[in-house]
Formats: structure tokens, C-alpha cells, sequence
């Protein structure tokens, strides 16, 4: 942006954008569904948020320009601040036209949220009959003009101090939006009665938004150095002392874990629970993705396999074998399953390529549910009735089920342990350098000595395994299984949550099912964030493209795989780069 | 801690003492009954939850039933001067996983008194545990698997719990119904039955079947198709070389429509009878061409007149205010149920209720007892409970559809009526 | 008996016939270089020898026993390793974890031993780290101390070299085939490397078949010389009537013009 | 590198492990499966049993016309994946918008009454809209989700098109409602059955007859596209190599833009005969097929078009067929509700006979996953 000089086109473009989103964002009735939760108390609604939250964005990005190394950065002026304007002004233009056609013409036969309804919510007015069209878009149009400015004008404050607003902003976001985890705290602390003083109806009030605005803005001033004082606190250099000290570090986690389930309450142990288990079998799926290179789709056959396998041995009503163990009795059975039916999907597929694995792998998993759902199988599996009266996990004076979520944390906690741990363990031992060097260069590997296709079997395995364990702690958790919950949509949500979450990386495996599962939700199972239940898939789907095209290696990323991702094809002489920052962190 | 909230316990009943001392006699705060009770104080909403299947492949079932609570508490109005409040709509997932976190929501959050869902039976049998030991009640307007109730004859279906009651009907009736009318009526001998892999198709297919055998007849085809299927030559196919007269599919939109369409093209198939049951009383199946001639199984949807005695509002007013709400009729014959559901729940709460100046004690076990006595008319008929929670008309009616091009009148077709 | 002995060996890709009837044998503890022109089949000759490729026709006895059609991770188990024409490291795994990873088919830890951490688990790793860090110590103090945990693409060319040959000692072969080990190598590291080939046969005991272009590196390292052309073998023999003999001349410089007769 | 063709070797003559074994017995195991239900099947319908003559000859035409669809979607899988190397998961979405778009526009021709009246021109509009908006959703798709990863490891794209596929279909579910939406009746002529050739015993429904016609004709034209024309040779250029492709002169960006475009018109095409053979359509149409046609694709051999055609119609045949005559021979239950197991068994039978696909042949080889 030269001086002086308005780039109109590139205005043009972010307003049409910014008008583009809300629009869609009108058409698809998430402003009229969401305009009954108030995010804080009497005036800004879940629906307004929802509507404008994209203007301020545009209004900063118009402004912000790559800078090129090399190149320095023009003159911050108040030409941001006039450009932001500007691209609200086109944005509000945009929905303000959409308003007006809704209201002269009768889409309804093809989009059908395009009611009266929608138009008064969007001109603020009260009675659906005859909304203020006028003064309504007069208010939209300096709406996003406003917000579009304050975009723009994010511009003229210094780095830090944007980064205070940001997460001052997003506190307010997220204390409004975890309502019922705070207020369930709240009351397990006995502080019930304080918790009405903070929401009302849901949402925060006004003198405790701004404190949660105050806290938000004083975290933020924070420089990140001093956030990550624990990875300094590690980072010891002298092995026995960095042993020590991650042993503390590990016996303070551990208490924590302990006491959290009756802290959070009932709720949040179920949703941490179904997370804990999503992220067992992405840590399972990881070792067969990321550290084999296996594209697996139909991991969600060995979930099936362990679940029905320990039903089939516990549940009383079990239609064709019911010896009713106890639930203990039934893991070595599970695992011993579970290795066969990895060997058996995982042979013929060996030898194939990426995409073919893909497909036949997808094939395997749609025929295990079938077969679980079909009637011709239905005296052994029960078909679509499924099994049900499962008994939960004898425990000596009592049986845990999933009417008591805490237990179940504490089982699903210790599974994700156990693949933690076999998945470091696997990577810093012979087979996993196998498999490390097999995804390098697989023919390589070969001639180095590695028969690939037993590494790659052992892969499937392991995953298999684990899996399979997953399965068994699920259908003690739910008392009764149906095929349906061993659908497709599990198997790649599966794997979305080990490539967003940063493939080949243990931590990054959990960071993705903490952020997809345990706040948005599993393709049949709640998350945190009810209020999104109908638009949760959407938002999936948007959050993913985000994902691949900001940062493909993952939130939290395997050094090496990010080293793959950001020296685009890795050439042979790209030595002379790395030679100059070995030093540093490459920056990703 | 512990002794400031003993210091602000007292205070509260000091200064309720006095206000009792000073209009001389006001009731105390009733004792609270054996499940608890929940107080509203004044100005607070009186909580109920809807737990209905809104995302997903059954979403054109889950959010017929939501709307119909949202217009029911809209019709209600208030209880005892205490707005009503359902919050956003909980959703059931249509699985045992979504059922047992959608329950625990509930039970975590100590002001919700009741709750109208769940739409899918097999998230009912998860939920219903934390449900009934919470001391809740739940109403679902469209779950009709027998397992969740009773067997009719007096004894306990496996997943039972106290607390659990639907206005929706039993399928035990629905299956003996469509056997009834297909056997003695229309003379069958030899039926054909495809049902989808689902937890309510499977469960009405098995009924029937039972039943139909009961009476002599002989299901030579008892088969099923995958949902998302298209082509059904090859299912119609196989229920033709059992050589039937009749085919009983309880399938949902779009997998029937499929069926309808292509039925009559296969050798075998074009005489046989064609029966279908609820899950295609929907506009959509019924007024496609080749609906003309199917039979419909389900609860008796002459809702037009019916006026549910609670808010004076009928059926026909209900569409209209439904259509002009959301745009588009309901995708699901069960909002009606819903509709009732959460008016007798409303009505529940109302009559175990008591009143302190402003500040409502709700008793739960009252809510029960009350729910238990209950007997209104609803815009699906009349409504009384049996001992485990099987409120509904149970009145099965079977349509045969001759016009589909005036749905209401091919609804209105009544050919048989079954009622226990 | 000779320690790899090949006859009649055949290899076709769709029209071109890369190997067409090539006889090669080596005895232990020898030194054999293969030279030719470009394109005269050397890559394509190790390719089948270690099963990256398998023979259309003709045998291959390594130790007495046919490895032709094998896997070449059982050809490597069997004894031969082999370094590449353009290095094919393992570029994001580390120095040391290049080495260890080629001793793959001398260890048998599985994945019981990892997981439950046995002692036999600890020893093997223990020794397999020992083993790596002895072999690169083989080439001075060019690839140990702070270069252990460095990746193998930091490398400059030469070192790159260095621990290819280094993964391929780890294999623990008999028989080692070394592609153009000094190819863009400058000339104080070429002397260097002739210089450890000749001690990798005295100290290491190796046999080794050294495809190289370098004349005065064959002369100074092999002790017999083979020529390869158009997938033929052209002759055999000493440096000296080898790289005096007409045919290798014409086949590397071409014929001189026709002359009338 | 190790290409696929090699492997092919490596598998014939590598020694006799034991996972060479456990292939072997699966390969005799289904060979004497199929042939055992073959003979049941025949036993049955030499007694009289079992379909008819008439009934099997109606479920080949139907599962041709079925795998006919498959053929056309998958056509756009292998066309990308041939170009791009990585599978388009949210293909199955682009045939969807060409149902979704046949739906409105054939109700909108009905209330007009040209649906009645004049109902060739309102088909041909029809699937000329559906084409229209498939190929402009498919050439969006690739400007916005696709473009910017054109260099990343072939896994990324991969999981950004599950994402635009997740955002499509619930885009549709909410913007034009969840409820199964019915395509109105076409006329009687078309539901009739056609006595084909004269034949007299070849009697088909005229709507399968068209769906397959037009199936048959969009091969031919897009084969003839491909093979003969500039732009044609310029897409099997880059399919080869991306690289070398732009020293030649050719503009990659257009090229792959073409690729989308006419992947996404043929699942156009194919949407809107789905939406004519079937007359229902809804926000999650696309999903089971999208997942069909590209076991189609792989099954004929992924990057290879007359494969992809190939291996829908075999599916869509394996599909109708398989369950009545190889699992009825059995006498097990239920069969039609285990027609995705066959379709699936049968997939990993032929990449168990012939890794690459039926069709298959050596592609260019960027492994990197």
C-alpha cells in the first residue's frame, strides 16, 4: 500500500469477501439459530458474533501487506484504518443487498432459511410483519463500516499491544462459551450461587466481561518467551537432571489427572473421556500413518472387532456365546483379535500403493460393519439390534459404567498412557528406525536390510492392537453397541484429528483430539461446544481447509515432518541453506 | 469457606422467617419429597431440555421434534408468572455415545426438571439410566422400539427405567397391527419384508414378523438394504423369488422412495400389496406418483381438527405456524407427539409446583406422580400413561394412499384402525 | 571357490536391453573395478546383484548359493551392501541413526523387547550404537562428536559420501559394491578416499566392486579391472593391457573417422 | 525408484514367504467360494428357484446403468488423480451440486409445465445446468482449497478435500434443507420398457436405456477429448510428468484447470442422470457414490479413463449381480444387504490378482506421502 494511494481493487476484493461470508453465513439460518444465546448478557448475541465476526479480519488483512525480505515495510498510516472502513462499507453493501431481495422475493423453495425472520433479525427490528428496511441496512452498512475500521486501525498499535486486544477479545469468547463447564466447576466447589452472579441465562454480564476482558488483555501482555517457562525448565542440558526434573514435571501432571474428574464433574469427565478414547486410537493410527506411512481409512474395523469382541464375552445377552466373563477376563482375547485382524486386513494390503491402500483399507472397514450389521450374521453379532446389557468393569466392591464417566476417565487415561508409551517406545527402537527410514525412501530401506513388508505389517498390528483395547473400554463404557457407532465417518475423523493435531508427533496427536474432539465432538459423540451441534461438521470442514493451507504440519508438528513440509521437495543440496541455521530452529 | 456459606444460609432464612412473621402464616418451603426438589427463584426460567437427533442422516427426524417443543413452550407461555426455557437444543446423535453425554449434560445441571427426546431409540437406552437415577423424567415423542418400555402384558422390557414415558406408539402394537390387517383383512399368506439396518426398521420388521407368523402366514423374505442405497432391483429381486403377495418396508425416505419407484419394473413384483409404516408418512414419500396404492402403518396423523386441551391449539394451526417459522412442513410425522410431550411435561411441572412469594418449589417425585395420573387431549388423541411410560393414543391406523397429489386427504384415507 | 560368481546374466526394461549376457566373477578379499561409458549398464549391474531389479536370465551364486530373484533385504542379510550413484541418504534421520538403521538384519530386537524395555533390548541397542559410532569413526573426525544428532542433509557432499559407505559397512557385508564412491569429489578427497578403500580391505577385510570413472582411482585401488559395454562385458584384466587394450579406447572415445578401406 | 510395474515382478518370482502364502490361500479360497455359490445359484435355478430368467437379465441392465453413473464420477477421480496424484475426496460433493442443480431445475420446469409439454428441451436444459454448475463448483474447489498445496506431499491435499467435501455437504444440508427432496416423474414414454432392437426378450425401462446412452456418448467424447485433441495431450503430459510438461511449453495451471473442469462436467452429467434415473436427491447424495466410483477408479487401474469407465460398470455390476448369484448360492439370508462386501471383496481380489487395477499401468511416481 503506497502512501497516498488507495489500492481499490484490493478493497474491493476483501469487502466483496467479508459480504460473501455474511451472506452465507445468513443463508445457511446460523444468525437466526444462534441469535437466542447471548454472549454477553443484554446486547451481543451468539447470532451478531457470528454474522460480523469475519469484517474486522478483512479490515486487518486489506492493510497488512507480505513483507518480502529485503523489502522493508511501508509507513504505517491512517490509510489502513481508511481501507478498513472501506471494506466494510462493501461488505455491509453486500449483505444489505441480500436483505433487500429477501424481503421483495420468495427464495424459499431454494433456500430456505431466507425467511421474514431472518430479515428482521438482520435490521434489528422487532415485528417480523413490517421490519425498518431502511434504517436497518443504515445500520448494517456502519456496523461493518465500524468494525472494519477497528480492523484497520489494529494496525497502528504496536505488535504486543494487538496481541493484548486479540486475547482480551478472546477471552470474553471463550469464558461466554464454556458457560456450563464454569458453571459446573463452580458448583462442585460449592460456589453454585456465586455462578448466577457471573452468567445470566448463559451469558456473562456485563462488569464480569470486562473483568474477563481485563484478565484476557493482562495475559496477553505476557511476551511468549517467559509462557513457556516449563519447555525451558526441561530443557536441561545434563541428562540426569533432565530425567529428575521431568520426572516432577510428569508426578505433578499425574496429580493433577488424578483429582481433575471430580473437579470438572460428571459432564466433562463423559466429554474427556470420549476424547481420551478418540485420542487412543489416534495415537494407534499414528503409528501407522505417521510413522509407517500407511494411509489407513478403515482403522474404525479393529475399534468394531475389540468392542464386539468383549461384548460378545461379557453381555448376558450375547445371542449366540455368553460365558459372561468379567470385563478383565476379556483382554487377552481382545489383543489376541486384534493382532489377527490386523494380520488379515493388513497382508493383502501390504504390498499395494498409497492410494490403493487407502481404498482396499476403507474396504476392509466398511465390510467389518456390514458383516457386524448384517442379518446373515445377526446369531453370532445380533445385527442391527445390536448387543446390549453389557455389564461394565467389575471393580471388587463396585462395577464402573459409564453412569460413573470419572472411572471411565481414569481407564481411558490409562490406555492413552499405554499407547503413549508404546508409541515412544516403538519410535526410539530398532523397529521404529525401520520405519522412520522406510518413509524416507522405502526401496532404500530394502536394500539396507529391511524386509518393509514385515516393518509394515508390525505397524498395522500395534495399531491394530491398540484399537481393538479402545473398543473394549468403549462398549464397557456404553452398556450396549450398535454397528452404527463403527461408521466410515469415525475412521477419517480418526485420521484428521492425527494429521491436523501434527502427524508423527505424540503431543501433536493429543492437541488435535483435545481441539477437534473435546471441543467440537466426534462424528456421534458431544463436545464441549454444544451450542454448535447442528453446524459441527461445517465448521469442521472449514476449520480443515484452514488447517492444510496455514500450517500442514500440524498444531503441534514432528521437527522432521515440518522440516519435510517447509523445504518443499527435499533436494540434496539444500545443505547450504541448513549449513547457515543449524543453529536456530528452521522457521516454519 | 464452609462458614461463610453457613453465615449466608441463615441470613436467607431469617429474612424468609420475617417475611413469613410479617404476612402472617405464609407457607413454608414445602419439605422437599423423596427424589428432591428444584427451586426457582423469582424472575428465573422454569428449565427443560430438548435432546432430539438434529445432525446427521436421521436430522429430517430430530428437528421436526425440537421445533414442535420450541412452539409448544411458545404456545404455553408461563408457569405461575416463570417463563419457560429449553436453551438450544441437545442433540442426541442418534447413538448410544450421543445419548449417554447428552444425559449427562442434563443430569449435571441441577434446575432441569424434565426432558422431551430422545428421537432415536438406542440413544434413549443409554440416556435413560442417569436420567431415572437423577430423579427426571424424560417424554420422547418418537421412539417406539418395545425395549424401552413394556412387553403390553404387564412385565418390563430390558431397558425400561422409572421415569421414562412417550406419547409415541409401542411397535409391539404397530407390528401386530399391520399383521392383523394384512392377514385377516387383505388375506396375505406370504409376505416380504426389507427394513434399512436400523435400531426402529429391524425392531417393526421383527414385531411383525412374530406376528404375522402367530397368525399362520410366512415371511418367505426377510432381507434388508443399506442406507444411501440406490438401486433396489436387486433387493426387490430377491424378495420376488420368495414369491409373495404382500411386502412390508419400513423404511425412510429417500431408500423408499427408491423402492416405490422401482418395485412395480420387477418380475414378481407387480401385483404384490405394498405396506409401509410411520417412517413414510411424510409428505415427501406420499406424494411422489408411485406412492398410489401403498398402505401406511402408524399413529393415527388425523391430527387436523384435534386440539390439544392444554394451549387450544390444533393441528392445522400448528402447520401453519410451523411453515411460517421455519420456511419448509415438518420432514417427520412425529411433531404432533413431541408437541404433546412437551405440553403435558409443562402441564407436570405446573400441577406439582407450589408457589413462595414469587419462588417455585418443584417437587420431582410430584412431576412423576403427576405424569403417572396424567389424561389430556392431544392433538394426537387422548393421552393416559400405563404403568411404564406408554402414554400414547396407541391407536394404529392404516392409510391407503389413492391420491398423491392431496396428501392430507390420502393421510385422512383410514382403511383399518387397531387399538389394543 | 569365488565369492560371487556371475554368468549369462540378462536384464531387458521394455526395448532397451541394459545387461545382455554379462559372465563376473570375484574371489574374496579382492579389489575389482568396473568401468565403461555411460549407459554400458554399471548402475543396472549392481540394481539386479542386489535384487533391486530381478534378472531375466542367468545366475548369480553369492558363497555358492543363487541370490538372483531374492528380496534384496535378504540379499543384504546374505552379505552385500552397496552405496548409490546420487547419495540416498535417509535425509531428516540423524547421523548415527543412518548407521544404526542399516543394522537392521544383524539385530533381531523386536517389538516386545521395545515396549517392555528388556535387558537383552538395552544390550543390543547399546551395542548397535557402539557398532555405528566405531564405523564412523572409520573416517576420522569428519562425522563424530556434535555431528551425531545433526540430519543427514546438513552433510557437505563429500561427508555424505563418507557415511554412505559408513551405512553400508554397518550392514556388516562380505561383498561391497561401491557406485562412483568419488564422484564430485575434489581431488585432496579423492587421494583421501582411494586411500580408505585400500584400508577397507585390509583392515575391514572387504571385498569390494568399485564402479568408477576416475582412471587414475581404478589404477591405483583395483586389482583387476572389468569393462562393461552396451551390456556387454568387453574385456578383463590388469590396469595397464586394460587401459591400453583398442576396444575400451574406441568404446569410450568412439572409432576415428572411416578411412577408404 | 520401484515402480509399480516391478513390484508386479517382485511378487511373481520373490521367494515363497509366508505372506506370499497367506495371498495364495486367499486367492484359491475366493476362486472356490465363488465357484461353490455359482453352483448353488445354478442348482437353485435349474429347480425352479431363485430369479428368473427375466429377473436376472433386469438386474444386469439395471446394475450396467448404475455402474454406468459410477463410470462417469469416476472418470473425474483418475482424471485428477492422474494430473494431480492425489484422490479428490470432495468429487463425490461436485456430482452432488450436478444432482442438486437437475432437482431445481426439473421442479422448476415442472411448475412451468415445459417438463409436461416439451420435456426433451427441458432434459437437455437440465443437464446442461447441472454440468454448468459442477464444473464451475470444481474449478472453484481447485482455485481455492487445491491451488496453493500444488507442490505439498500428497497427503495434504487429501485431507484439505475431505474438508471442502465436509463443508459442501453441510453447506447444501442447511442451505437448502435436510428433507429428501423428489425430482418430479418424467413422462410415460420414458418409464415404459422399450423393446430393444426388436428383440423381443430385451425389454429395458427407457430411462436405464438413456442413462446408459449418455454414458456411452460422454466416454466417447471425453476419450476423443483426451486422446486427440491439443489441450487432451497437454493433461497426459501433465499427468506424466509436471515438471517436464512446463519446459515444453505448457501452461501446468491451465492445464490442471482443465482437468477439473471436465472431471466436473462429466460428474455433472452423471448428477443429473442420477437425478433422472433415481428422482431423489439430497444434501448427502454424494457421498456413498463419490466413495463407489472411486473403488471404480481404482478397480479399473486409478489414472487410466477407459479404466475408470471399466471398473463402474464391473462394480455397478458386482453391485446388482454378486449378491444374488454368488451369496444366495449359499443359502445365506439377507444377501442384498451385503452388496458393499461383495463390491469391496471384489476389489481386493483384483488388486490381489493385479496390483495395479484391471487397467493399470505405470504412473509417474512422486510417492512422497
Amino acid at each position: 500500500m503506497i502512501k497516498g494511494e488507495l489500492n481499490v481493487k484490493k478493497v474491493l476484493r476483501a469487502g466483496l469477501i467479508a459480504g460473501v461470508v455474511m451472506v452465507f453465513v445468513s443463508a445457511i439460518g446460523m444468525v437466526e439459530d444462534f441469535d437466542s444465546r447471548k454472549v454477553i448478557d443484554p446486547f451481543l448475541s451468539l447470532g451478531f458474533l457470528a454474522l460480523f465476526w469475519y469484517v474486522p479480519r478483512a479490515g486487518y488483512k486489506v492493510g497488512h501487506e507480505e513483507v518480502l525480505e529485503g523489502m522493508e515495510e511501508h509507513p504505517v498510516s491512517s490509510q489502513q484504518v481508511v481501507a478498513g472502513l472501506s471494506v466494510g462499507v462493501v461488505g455491509g453493501v453486500v449483505i444489505s443487498i441480500l436483505v433487500v431481495i429477501a424481503h421483495v422475493m420468495d427464495l424459499r423453495d431454494v433456500f430456505i432459511r431466507l425467511s421474514p425472520k431472518l430479515v428482521a433479525t438482520l435490521t434489528f427490528s422487532d415485528s417480523v410483519a413490517e421490519p425498518n428496511i431502511i434504517l436497518g441496512i443504515v445500520w448494517l452498512i456502519v456496523i461493518s463500516a465500524v468494525l472494519g475500521a477497528i480492523g484497520g486501525a489494529l494496525h497502528l498499535v504496536s505488535d504486543r499491544l494487538r496481541r493484548q486486544i486479540l486475547f482480551a477479545v478472546g477471552a470474553i469468547f471463550v469464558v461466554a462459551m464454556l458457560e456450563d463447564v464454569i458453571s459446573q466447576i463452580l458448583r462442585t466447589l460449592g460456589l453454585g450461587s456465586a455462578n448466577r452472579l457471573i452468567y445470566r441465562a448463559a451469558a456473562l454480564r456485563i462488569v464480569p466481561a470486562i473483568l474477563v476482558a481485563a484478565a484476557g488483555f493482562f495475559l496477553g501482555g505476557r511476551d511468549r518467551a517467559e509462557r513457556s517457562r516449563i519447555a525451558r525448565y526441561l530443557a536441561d542440558p545434563d541428562p540426569a537432571e533432565r530425567r529428575r526434573k521431568s520426572l516432577i514435571v510428569a508426578a505433578i501432571t499425574l496429580a493433577v489427572v488424578l483429582i481433575a474428574p471430580w473437579l470438572l464433574g460428571s459432564l466433562l469427565s463423559e466429554i474427556l473421556a470420549t476424547t481420551a478414547i478418540f485420542l487412543l486410537m489416534g495415537l494407534g493410527l499414528n503409528i501407522v500413518v505417521g510413522f509407517a506411512g500407511l494411509l489407513d481409512l478403515g482403522y474404525v474395523a479393529f475399534f468394531a472387532v475389540g468392542a464386539y469382541t468383549s461384548a460378545i464375552l461379557t453381555s448376558p445377552l450375547s445371542p449366540f456365546f455368553a460365558p459372561e466373563w468379567p470385563w478383565w477376563y476379556t483382554l487377552p482375547p481382545v489383543i489376541l483379535v486384534g493382532i489377527l485382524a490386523g494380520i488379515f486386513v493388513g497382508t493383502p494390503v501390504i504390498r499395494l500403493r498409497g492410494d490403493y491402500l487407502a481404498i482396499v483399507t476403507l474396504g476392509f472397514g466398511e465390510i467389518v460393519r456390514i458383516t457386524f450389521l448384517s442379518d446373515a450374521a445377526s446369531p453370532w453379532f445380533g445385527g442391527a439390534g445390536g448387543i446390549r446389557n453389557i455389564p461394565g468393569i467389575p471393580l471388587g466392591f463396585d462395577t464402573v459404567s459409564g453412569s460413573d464417566p470419572e472411572y471411565i476417565l481414569y481407564f481411558a487415561l490409562a490406555l492413552v498412557l499405554l499407547a503413549a508409551w508404546v508409541s515412544y517406545a516403538l519410535l526410539n527402537s530398532r523397529v521404529g528406525r525401520a520405519w522412520t527410514a522406510m518413509r524416507e525412501d522405502e526401496s532404500v530401506a530394502e536394500v539396507m536390510g529391511i524386509d518393509t513388508v514385515k516393518a509394515k505389517l508390525s505397524a498395522f498390528v500395534v495399531g491394530a492392537v491398540l484399537a481393538s483395547l479402545g473398543g473394549a473400554l468403549f462398549s464397557a463404557k456404553l452398556g450396549s453397541i450398535f454397528p452404527t457407532s463403527f461408521e466410515l465417518l469415525i475412521s477419517i475423523v480418526i485420521l484428521v484429528v492425527v494429521i491436523v493435531g501434527g502427524m508423527g508427533n505424540i503431543l501433536g496427536v493429543a492437541a488435535g483430539a483435545l481441539v477437534l474432539i473435546g471441543v467440537l465432538g466426534g462424528p456421534r459423540q458431544p463436545g464441549l461446544l454444544q451450542e454448535f451441534g447442528e453446524f459441527k461438521l461445517l465448521i469442521y470442514g472449514v476449520i480443515l481447509v484452514y488447517m492444510m493451507l496455514q500450517r500442514p504440519e500440524g498444531l503441534i508438528p514432528n521437527v522432521r515432518r515440518s522440516r519435510e513440509l517447509h523445504h518443499d521437495e527435499m533436494n540434496q543440496d539444500a545443505w547450504l541453506k541448513a549449513q547457515a541455521d543449524t543453529a536456530e530452529e528452521p522457521a516454519t | 469457606m464452609k462458614r461463610k456459606r453457613f453465615t449466608t444460609l441463615t441470613g436467607v432464612l431469617l429474612a424468609l422467617a420475617l417475611v413469613a412473621a410479617a404476612c402472617g402464616g405464609g407457607t413454608e418451603p414445602p419439605v422437599a419429597g423423596p427424589l428432591g426438589q428444584v427451586t426457582i427463584p423469582d424472575g428465573e426460567a422454569v428449565q427443560i431440555r430438548s435432546f432430539n437427533a438434529i445432525t446427521g442422516d436421521v436430522s429430517f427426524l430430530g428437528i421436526p421434534n425440537q421445533r414442535g417443543v420450541e412452539l409448544a413452550i411458545a404456545d404455553y407461555g408461563e408457569i405461575l408468572g416463570h417463563p419457560i426455557s429449553m436453551a438450544t437444543g441437545l442433540d442426541d446423535l442418534c447413538s448410544a455415545d450421543g445419548g449417554q453425554a447428552g444425559a449427562q449434560t442434563i443430569v449435571s445441571d441441577p434446575q432441569i426438571l424434565g426432558v422431551i427426546g430422545t428421537s432415536c431409540s438406542g440413544a434413549a437406552g443409554a440416556a435413560m439410566p442417569l436420567i431415572s437415577d437423577a430423579g427426571l423424567v424424560m417424554i420422547s415423542g418418537s421412539n417406539t422400539s418395545p425395549a424401552l418400555t413394556s412387553d403390553l402384558a404387564g412385565n418390563a422390557s430390558t431397558d425400561y427405567n422409572v421415569g421414562y414415558y412417550r406419547t409415541a406408539h409401542n411397535d409391539l402394537y404397530q407390528g401386530r397391527a399391520v399383521a392383523e390387517f394384512a392377514f385377516n383383512e387383505l388375506g396375505m399368506r406370504n409376505a416380504g419384508v426389507i427394513h434399512d439396518g436400523d435400531l426402529y426398521t429391524f425392531g417393526l420388521s421383527s414385531a411383525f414378523q412374530a406376528a404375522f407368523e402367530e397368525l399362520g402366514g410366512e415371511v418367505s423374505v426377510f432381507t434388508a438394504i443399506n442406507k444411501g442405497d440406490t438401486d433396489m432391483t436387486a433387493v426387490l429381486t430377491e424378495v420376488a423369488a420368495g414369491g409373495p403377495d404382500m411386502l412390508f418396508t419400513p423404511t425412510f425416505p429417500p431408500e423408499i422412495n427408491f423402492i416405490a419407484q422401482q418395485v412395480r419394473g420387477v418380475a414378481g413384483m407387480e401385483e404384490v400389496t405394498l405396506i409401509g409404516a410411520d417412517a413414510s408418512l411424510v409428505d415427501n414419500f406420499l406424494e411422489i406418483p408411485e406412492a398410489a396404492g401403498w398402505h401406511h402403518s402408524g399413529p393415527d396423523t388425523r391430527f387436523g381438527a384435534n386440539e390439544n386441551s392444554i394451549t387450544g391449539v390444533n393441528g392445522d394451526a400448528f402447520l401453519t405456524a410451523y411453515q411460517d417459522q421455519y420456511g419448509e412442513p415438518p420432514s417427520a410425522p412425529f411433531w404432533a407427539h413431541s408437541y404433546d410431550a412437551a405440553t403435558m411435561l409443562l402441564k407436570a411441572i405446573e400441577e406439582s409446583a407450589t408457589d413462595v412469594d414469587g419462588t417455585l418449589y418443584v417437587d420431582r417425585q410430584g412431576v412423576r406422580d403427576a405424569l403417572n395420573a396424567i389424561s389430556l387431549d392431544g392433538i394426537i388423541g387422548p393421552i393416559t400413561c400405563d404403568d411404564f411410560g406408554d402414554c400414547g393414543a396407541q391407536l394404529i391406523t392404516v392409510i391407503r394412499n389413492d391420491s398423491p397429489n392431496d396428501v392430507e386427504a390420502a393421510k385422512a384415507n383410514v382403511v383399518f384402525e387397531f387399538a389394543p | 571357490m569365488a565369492l560371487l560368481e556371475i554368468s549369462g546374466l540378462k536384464k531387458g526394461f521394455g526395448g532397451i536391453q541394459a545387461l545382455g549376457g554379462v559372465d563376473f566373477h570375484i574371489d574374496e578379499g579382492e579389489v575389482v573395478s568396473v568401468i565403461g561409458p555411460n549407459g554400458a549398464g554399471k548402475t543396472s549391474f549392481f540394481n539386479v546383484i542386489t535384487g533391486m531389479f530381478a534378472p531375466d536370465e542367468g545366475t548369480i551364486l553369492f558363497e555358492g548359493e543363487s541370490i538372483g530373484g531374492l528380496e534384496p533385504s535378504v540379499i543384504t542379510q546374505r552379505g552385500i551392501a552397496r552405496t548409490f550413484q546420487n547419495v540416498r541418504l535417509f535425509p531428516n534421520m540423524s547421523i548415527l541413526e543412518n548407521v544404526m538403521v542399516s543394522q537392521h538384519c544383524r539385530t533381531k530386537q523386536g517389538i516386545y523387547g521395545a515396549i517392555f524395555r528388556t535387558k537383552a533390548f538395552k544390550e543390543e541397542e547399546q551395542l548397535i550404537e557402539e557398532r555405528a559410532k566405531d564405523t564412523l569413526s572409520f573416517f576420522g573426525d569428519r562425522l563424530v562428536g556434535y555431528r551425531y544428532d545433526q540430519a543427514a542433509f546438513v552433510l557437505s557432499y563429500a561427508n555424505r559420501r563418507r557415511l554412505e559407505i559408513a551405512r553400508a559397512m554397518a550392514t556388516q557385508p562380505k561383498l561391497l559394491l561401491l557406485d562412483e564412491p568419488t564422484a564430485g569429489m575434489n581431488p585432496r578427497e579423492t587421494v583421501e578416499l582411494t586411500g580408505l578403500i585400500g584400508k577397507l580391505r585390509s583392515e575391514k577385510g572387504f571385498t569390494i566392486v568399485i564402479i568408477e570413472h576416475d582412471m587414475k582411482v581404478v589404477r591405483d585401488v583395483s586389482d583387476r579391472v572389468v569393462v562393461l559395454d552396451h551390456g556387454v562385458k568387453l574385456t578383463e584384466g590388469h590396469y595397464d593391457d586394460v587401459s591400453t587394450n583398442e576396444q575400451v579406447i574406441e568404446a569410450y572415445l568412439g572409432r576415428p573417422a572411416e578411412t577408404e578401406s | 525408484m520401484v515402480s509399480a510395474a516391478e513390484t508386479i515382478e517382485r511378487v511373481r518370482r520373490s521367494r515363497f514367504n509366508w505372506v506370499d502364502m497367506f495371498l495364495n490361500a486367499l486367492r484359491v479360497g475366493a476362486v472356490v467360494f465363488i465357484a461353490v455359490g455359482l453352483i448353488g445359484t445354478i442348482i437353485k435355478f435349474a429347480g425352479g428357484e431363485g430369479p428368473s430368467a427375466a429377473a436376472w437379465r433386469d438386474l444386469v441392465v439395471s446394475g450396467l446403468a448404475q455402474g454406468a453413473a459410477y463410470g462417469l464420477i469416476a472418470l473425474g477421480y483418475s482424471m485428477v488423480y492422474g494430473v494431480l496424484g492425489f484422490i479428490n475426496f470432495a468429487h463425490g460433493e461436485v456430482f452432488m451440486s450436478g444432482a442438486m442443480t437437475s432437482f431445481f431445475m426439473a421442479s422448476y420446469f415442472f411448475d412451468t409445465g415445459l417438463w409436461i409439454s416439451n420435456f426433451v428441451v427441458a432434459l437437455i436444459l437440465v443437464i446442461l445446468s447441472a454440468t454448468v454448475t459442477a464444473t464451475i463448483v470444481a474449478v472453484l474447489i481447485e482455485r481455492i482449497a487445491y491451488r496453493p498445496l500444488r507442490n505439498a506431499p500428497r497427503l495434504i491435499p487429501l485431507i484439505t478435500s475431505i474438508g471442502v467435501s465436509f463443508f459442501l455437504q453441510y453447506s447444501a444440508a442447511f442451505l437448502f434443507g435436510v428433507a429428501n427432496k423428489s425430482v418430479p416423474q418424467p413422462p410415460a414414454w420414458l418409464l415404459a420398457k422399450i423393446d430393444l432392437f426388436g428383440l423381443g426378450w430385451l425389454k429395458l425401462e427407457a430411462t436405464k436405456v438413456l442413462v446408459i446412452a449418455i454414458a456411452i456418448v460422454s466416454m466417447i467424447a471425453l476419450y476423443l477429448f483426451v486422446e486427440k485433441t491439443r489441450t487432451g495431450r497437454s493433461m497426459r503430459a501433465v499427468a506424466e510428468d509436471k515438471e517436464i510438461a512446463a519446459l515444453m511449453g505448457i501452461n501446468v495451471d491451465r492445464t490442471i484447470v482443465t482437468t477439473f473442469a471436465v472431471g466436473g462436467a462429466m460428474a455433472g452429467i452423471a448428477g443429473s442422470l442420477w437425478a433422472l434415473l433415481f428422482r431423489g436427491v439430497s444434501f448427502d447424495t454424494g457421498f456413498l457414490p463419490g466413495i463407489k466410483a472411486f473403488t471404480a477408479a481404482v478397480l479399473g487401474g486409478i489414472g487410466n479413463l477407459a479404466g475408470a469407465m471399466l471398473g463402474g460398470v464391473l462394480l455397478g455390476l458386482f453391485e446388482g449381480v454378486g449378491p444374488l448369484l454368488i451369496l444366495d448360492g449359499w443359502g445365506i439370508p439377507g444377501v442384498s444387504q451385503l452388496k458393499d462386501v461383495v463390491a469391496f471383496f471384489a476389489l481386493v481380489l483384483v488388486l490381489v490378482f493385479r496390483p495395479t487395477g484391471l487397467l493399470g499401468e505405470r504412473l509417474s511416481e512422486d510417492e512422497r506421502a
